[in-house]
């Protein structure tokens, strides 16, 4: 893996494909226990983020994922704007200075980005929020050091099945406590569609 | 979906824009933001009041704006929270160097943004002081969970929060009414049919004909209990009960009343409930010291009420009655 | 039919008790009737106003009683004028020895039972004067027929109306500012639902999903043009040209706007509309003195909305402004 | 024909019979150029007359019919309340001191129950309302002399034919002006049931 400034634009391109894709099956997804929005809040900040990147010139890695950070917060609200704008600026601060973002350095800032989400939502593992994406993602990349993206990906798919059985008991899910059992959880989703984003941009590597 | 609108990603700046529109010479937009602010603001010797949130519960929270209660409303995409720059010019705007206080209402986002808006407030040198409003007495109360909800009850903070800070008072004690409001104060709704997000273009959740849901938020989330259509007297009994068992007040205790239309539903409808409403605390020996019938924190056009009884003493009384200019909420 | 009522047959009975038992202090019922009326009534040197007609057009007409508007408000069955002993029982209750004065809206019913109950009251000697509002452009106006229908604007005739009364204005002064508002007041509606009268227990009329309807009445009557649902600017030009062909209004000329839900329409919606008056009104030169925005002439739950322009002069505007306890109209 | 105090009340319970009977089509045929409360405004309408009835002793028919005007008048409202109102008060009027009421007499009181309609509701034949039955039923009363109710249901049908193809100009229904052509008025239906009530009591006459 071998993020540049190049790689990082086209990673959040691709990010933002899918969640204009994706828009609609995300909200329904925060329909049954949400308020329904979490496609179009993901929609309209990707667009944004995509917009910002594209009429800016980067030297680094750090710098575009400053603006991933700062546009998501300022476009997206909700919960799941300042938590995945928190998520990017660690990452950002992780990354600082390398030009290229090698595996070790990406899991290490993955980690940062993790206990950044849980810090600012008050949540854990396990009570079936983004968190439950993020962190068996991260906690994969710090595995092995033949880690490929096909890995990382099975280890999302792991993460999706199992937040479907979990009960919620933060976000807005958690007002529908056991019932939120069997359902799977919007923001979730959205961060394997970003990871699958990665998973894209970091196979064409070679 | 049916909708007076024009473009569903505008709905929330055309909105905006028609109802500071509509009061040109009290309200005005902070430029570049969805942010609208009393005229006069900042007052020299003011707290400054800060509410907002997610769009589509009009006319919550920018028809609060005026004297006597709301400095600024900042408004978010429909059912979304408002960001955090957005809310820091708010902050901002409002601030006359006595402090800000800011009205949120317990979701995730909405505490998350404020939040992070007042740490960039304080990081800037003004004060700022904050109520989490949480009293949807449908959700569980636990220090484990995202906790109750924020509904109704909201508009009581805000009239009693802007009374004290128009009189004078100072951060801490608005803070110290507003506790006292929040800590007061219990809510519970019903719906017969959710409302349509603009941008999503479907109604949050789907009822048969016969069907109920009780317990509703104020965001299209579904409630917590689905059963088949009751009358207005068993619905008025169901919400009531809940909400008093919930709170301490007893034979003689003074309360205000708030029968709330939630979008779609004919005030006929909230008077009905409203007879089986006062009939229940007559029986209880509580005392009605005012009761308020109209769409004051609505869900798009949800179909249904929610039931809010706020218990009184005498620092709440005067500031529930203190007057108000806000278009939405005159005394 | 999805309502929060207990008997249909019942509803009138029980919004009319419950809309009592929300402002004890300030109204009560005249004892077997459906008559509203303001507890102070008769008052000494005040000409009596009295207002009503059929139900489902909360707030119309209760919401309007209070100091400052109506004295009494004598409600019928849903979208039926009340019955002559009733509005005789109304007059009766507010009349003062200074004559008391009928706010008509122009539909054959409710003209028939008022004027009948006018002649009772006269033969009882009881100076009555009357004034019928017929402010909806959609309807062709012509001396061979029914007339335009009484809508929106009839709130204007409340207000202004009743601040003249209570300013101690003599019957006929009354009358002659009253005659003054019906001349200046013109209204149009259009709806995307019809409402449900609860006895009936199916909808007036149904479109699809596809479809507005313009022109429309507030008993569900169906409008007179049927078409593509359009953008909010298109239907706000549309509304508001008709408007204006309709009166001399011109440049410089001051108005109020009343941009008016019917019931189901979230509040969003009205401020979307409002936004394109208010530019439409702009490039006309014509100033507005106010806007109102919010539910104030219903039709049960129809999704929809009506345009009102009032224009104004010296004389009206004060009485615009006077001040009003009415608890749908707050000033 | 021979209406006495008996045969009065009865047929105000046979048309209060019609009337419930036939509510929920009064209603429909109000939406199209109505408001749609006819048929409710109707069927409350003769339950209270009835219930009146019921209530009362009569010896007169004159008294019967005021009953029956003065409720209507109190229990209806809108348009239909007053004009029933005043058309049963015009024949009230008209049989006073009547023990029983014949042919010739009922002719003469009818004629006075279109003049009340028309003048308390401003209106004229060919507007498309209960006018255009009330007035065709009495034109057909005052011809032949050996009029049997098998001779007005003919005219009420007849007229129900041609009320069908008129434009409304007065009452709600003229707001759709060339519109209201076609459908049927449903002031002039409820008067067709009334009067087909007064057949069915009529014919048991012999
Ligand atoms: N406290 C929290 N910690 C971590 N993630 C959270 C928390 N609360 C909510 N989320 C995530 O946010 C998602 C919802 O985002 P979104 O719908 O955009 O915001 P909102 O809930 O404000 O409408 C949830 O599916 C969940 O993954
Ligand atoms: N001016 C009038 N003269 C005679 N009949 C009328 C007049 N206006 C209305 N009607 C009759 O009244 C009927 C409507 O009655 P109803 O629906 O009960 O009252 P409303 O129109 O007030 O809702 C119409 O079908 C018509 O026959
Ligand atoms: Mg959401
Ligand atoms: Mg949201
Ligand atoms: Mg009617
Ligand atoms: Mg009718």
């Amino acid at each position: 893996m071998e993020l540049d400034v190049l790689k990082t634009v086209e990673w959040m391109e691709q990010t933002n494909e899918k969640m204009q894709a994706k828009k609609d099956e995300l909200t329904t997804l925060d329909q049954p226990i949400g308020d329904g929005d979490h496609g179009i809040n993901m929609a309209r900040g990707f667009q944004e983020v995509v917009n910002k990147l594209n009429d800016t010139e980067y030297n680094e890695v750090s710098a575009v994922l400053k603006d991933v950070a700062m546009t998501l917060m300022s476009k997206v609200g909700g919960a799941s704007g300042p938590l995945y704008g928190t998520a990017f600026l660690k990452i950002s601060t992780a990354v600082k200075g390398a030009g290229t973002v090698e595996r070790d350095l990406f899991a290490k800032a993955l980690t940062e980005a993790v206990n950044g989400i849980k810090q600012r939502g008050k949540a854990t593992e396990g009570e079936k929020t983004m968190i439950d994406m993020w962190s068996p993602i991260s906690e994969a990349f710090q595995q092995a050091s033949d880690f490929r993206p096909e890995d990382m990906m099975e280890a999302a798919q792991a993460a999706l099945e199992s937040v479907k059985e979990l009960e919620a008991t933060k976000g807005r899910a958690a007002y529908f406590k056991e019932k939120s059992v069997g359902h799977l959880d919007p923001g979730a989703v959205s961060t394997f569609y970003l990871f699958e984003a990665l998973a894209d941009v970091w196979k064409g590597d070679n | 979906m049916k909708k007076i609108i024009n473009d569903p990603n505008q709905a929330v700046q055309d909105m905006v824009n028609g109802f500071v529109a509509a009061y040109p010479d009290k309200v005005t937009l902070i430029p570049e933001t969805l942010a609208v602010v009393r005229k006069d603001a900042p007052i020299t010797g003011k707290v400054g009041l800060v509410s907002g949130g997610g769009s589509g519960h009009e006319p919550a929270h920018a028809g609060y704006i005026g004297k006597g209660m709301l400095d600024v409303a900042v408004a978010g995409e429909v059912f979304t929270s408002p960001t955090p720059d957005q809310v820091l010019e708010g902050i901002k705007a409002v601030d006359a160097g006595e402090g800000v206080f800011l009205v949120i209402k317990n979701y995730t986002g909405d505490v998350l943004n404020f939040e992070m808006a007042a740490e960039l407030a304080e990081a800037e040198g003004i004060q700022v002081e904050k109520v989490i409003v949480n009293d949807d007495v449908a959700v569980e109360d636990s220090s484990f969970t995202t906790g109750r909800r924020g509904i109704a009850g909201t508009v009581f903070v805000h009239k009693i929060a802007g009374a004290k800070a128009e009189a004078g008072g100072s951060l801490s004690e608005v803070k110290q009414v507003a506790d006292k409001v929040v800590a007061n104060v219990r809510s519970m709704g019903m719906a017969l049919t959710s409302g349509t997000v603009p941008a999503a273009g479907k109604p949050g959740f789907q009822l048969e004909d016969n069907e109920m849901e009780i317990g509703i938020g104020i965001h299209g989330e579904p409630g917590i209990e689905r059963k088949p259509i009751a009358s207005a007297d068993t619905i008025a009994q169901e919400l009531t009960d809940r909400i008093l068992d919930d709170i301490d007040i007893s034979n003689g205790n003074e309360i205000a009343v708030l029968i709330n239309g939630l979008g779609a539903t004919p005030e006929m409808e909230l008077y009905i409930v409203n007879q089986k409403v006062q009939a229940i605390l007559r029986d209880r020996g509580i005392e009605v010291y005012r009761t308020y019938i109209g769409e004051y924190m609505t869900s798009l056009e949800m179909a249904g009420c929610s039931i809010t009884v706020l218990h009184l003493d005498d620092e709440l009384k005067p500031l529930l009655d203190a007057p108000s200019e806000a278009p939405a909420f005159r005394r």
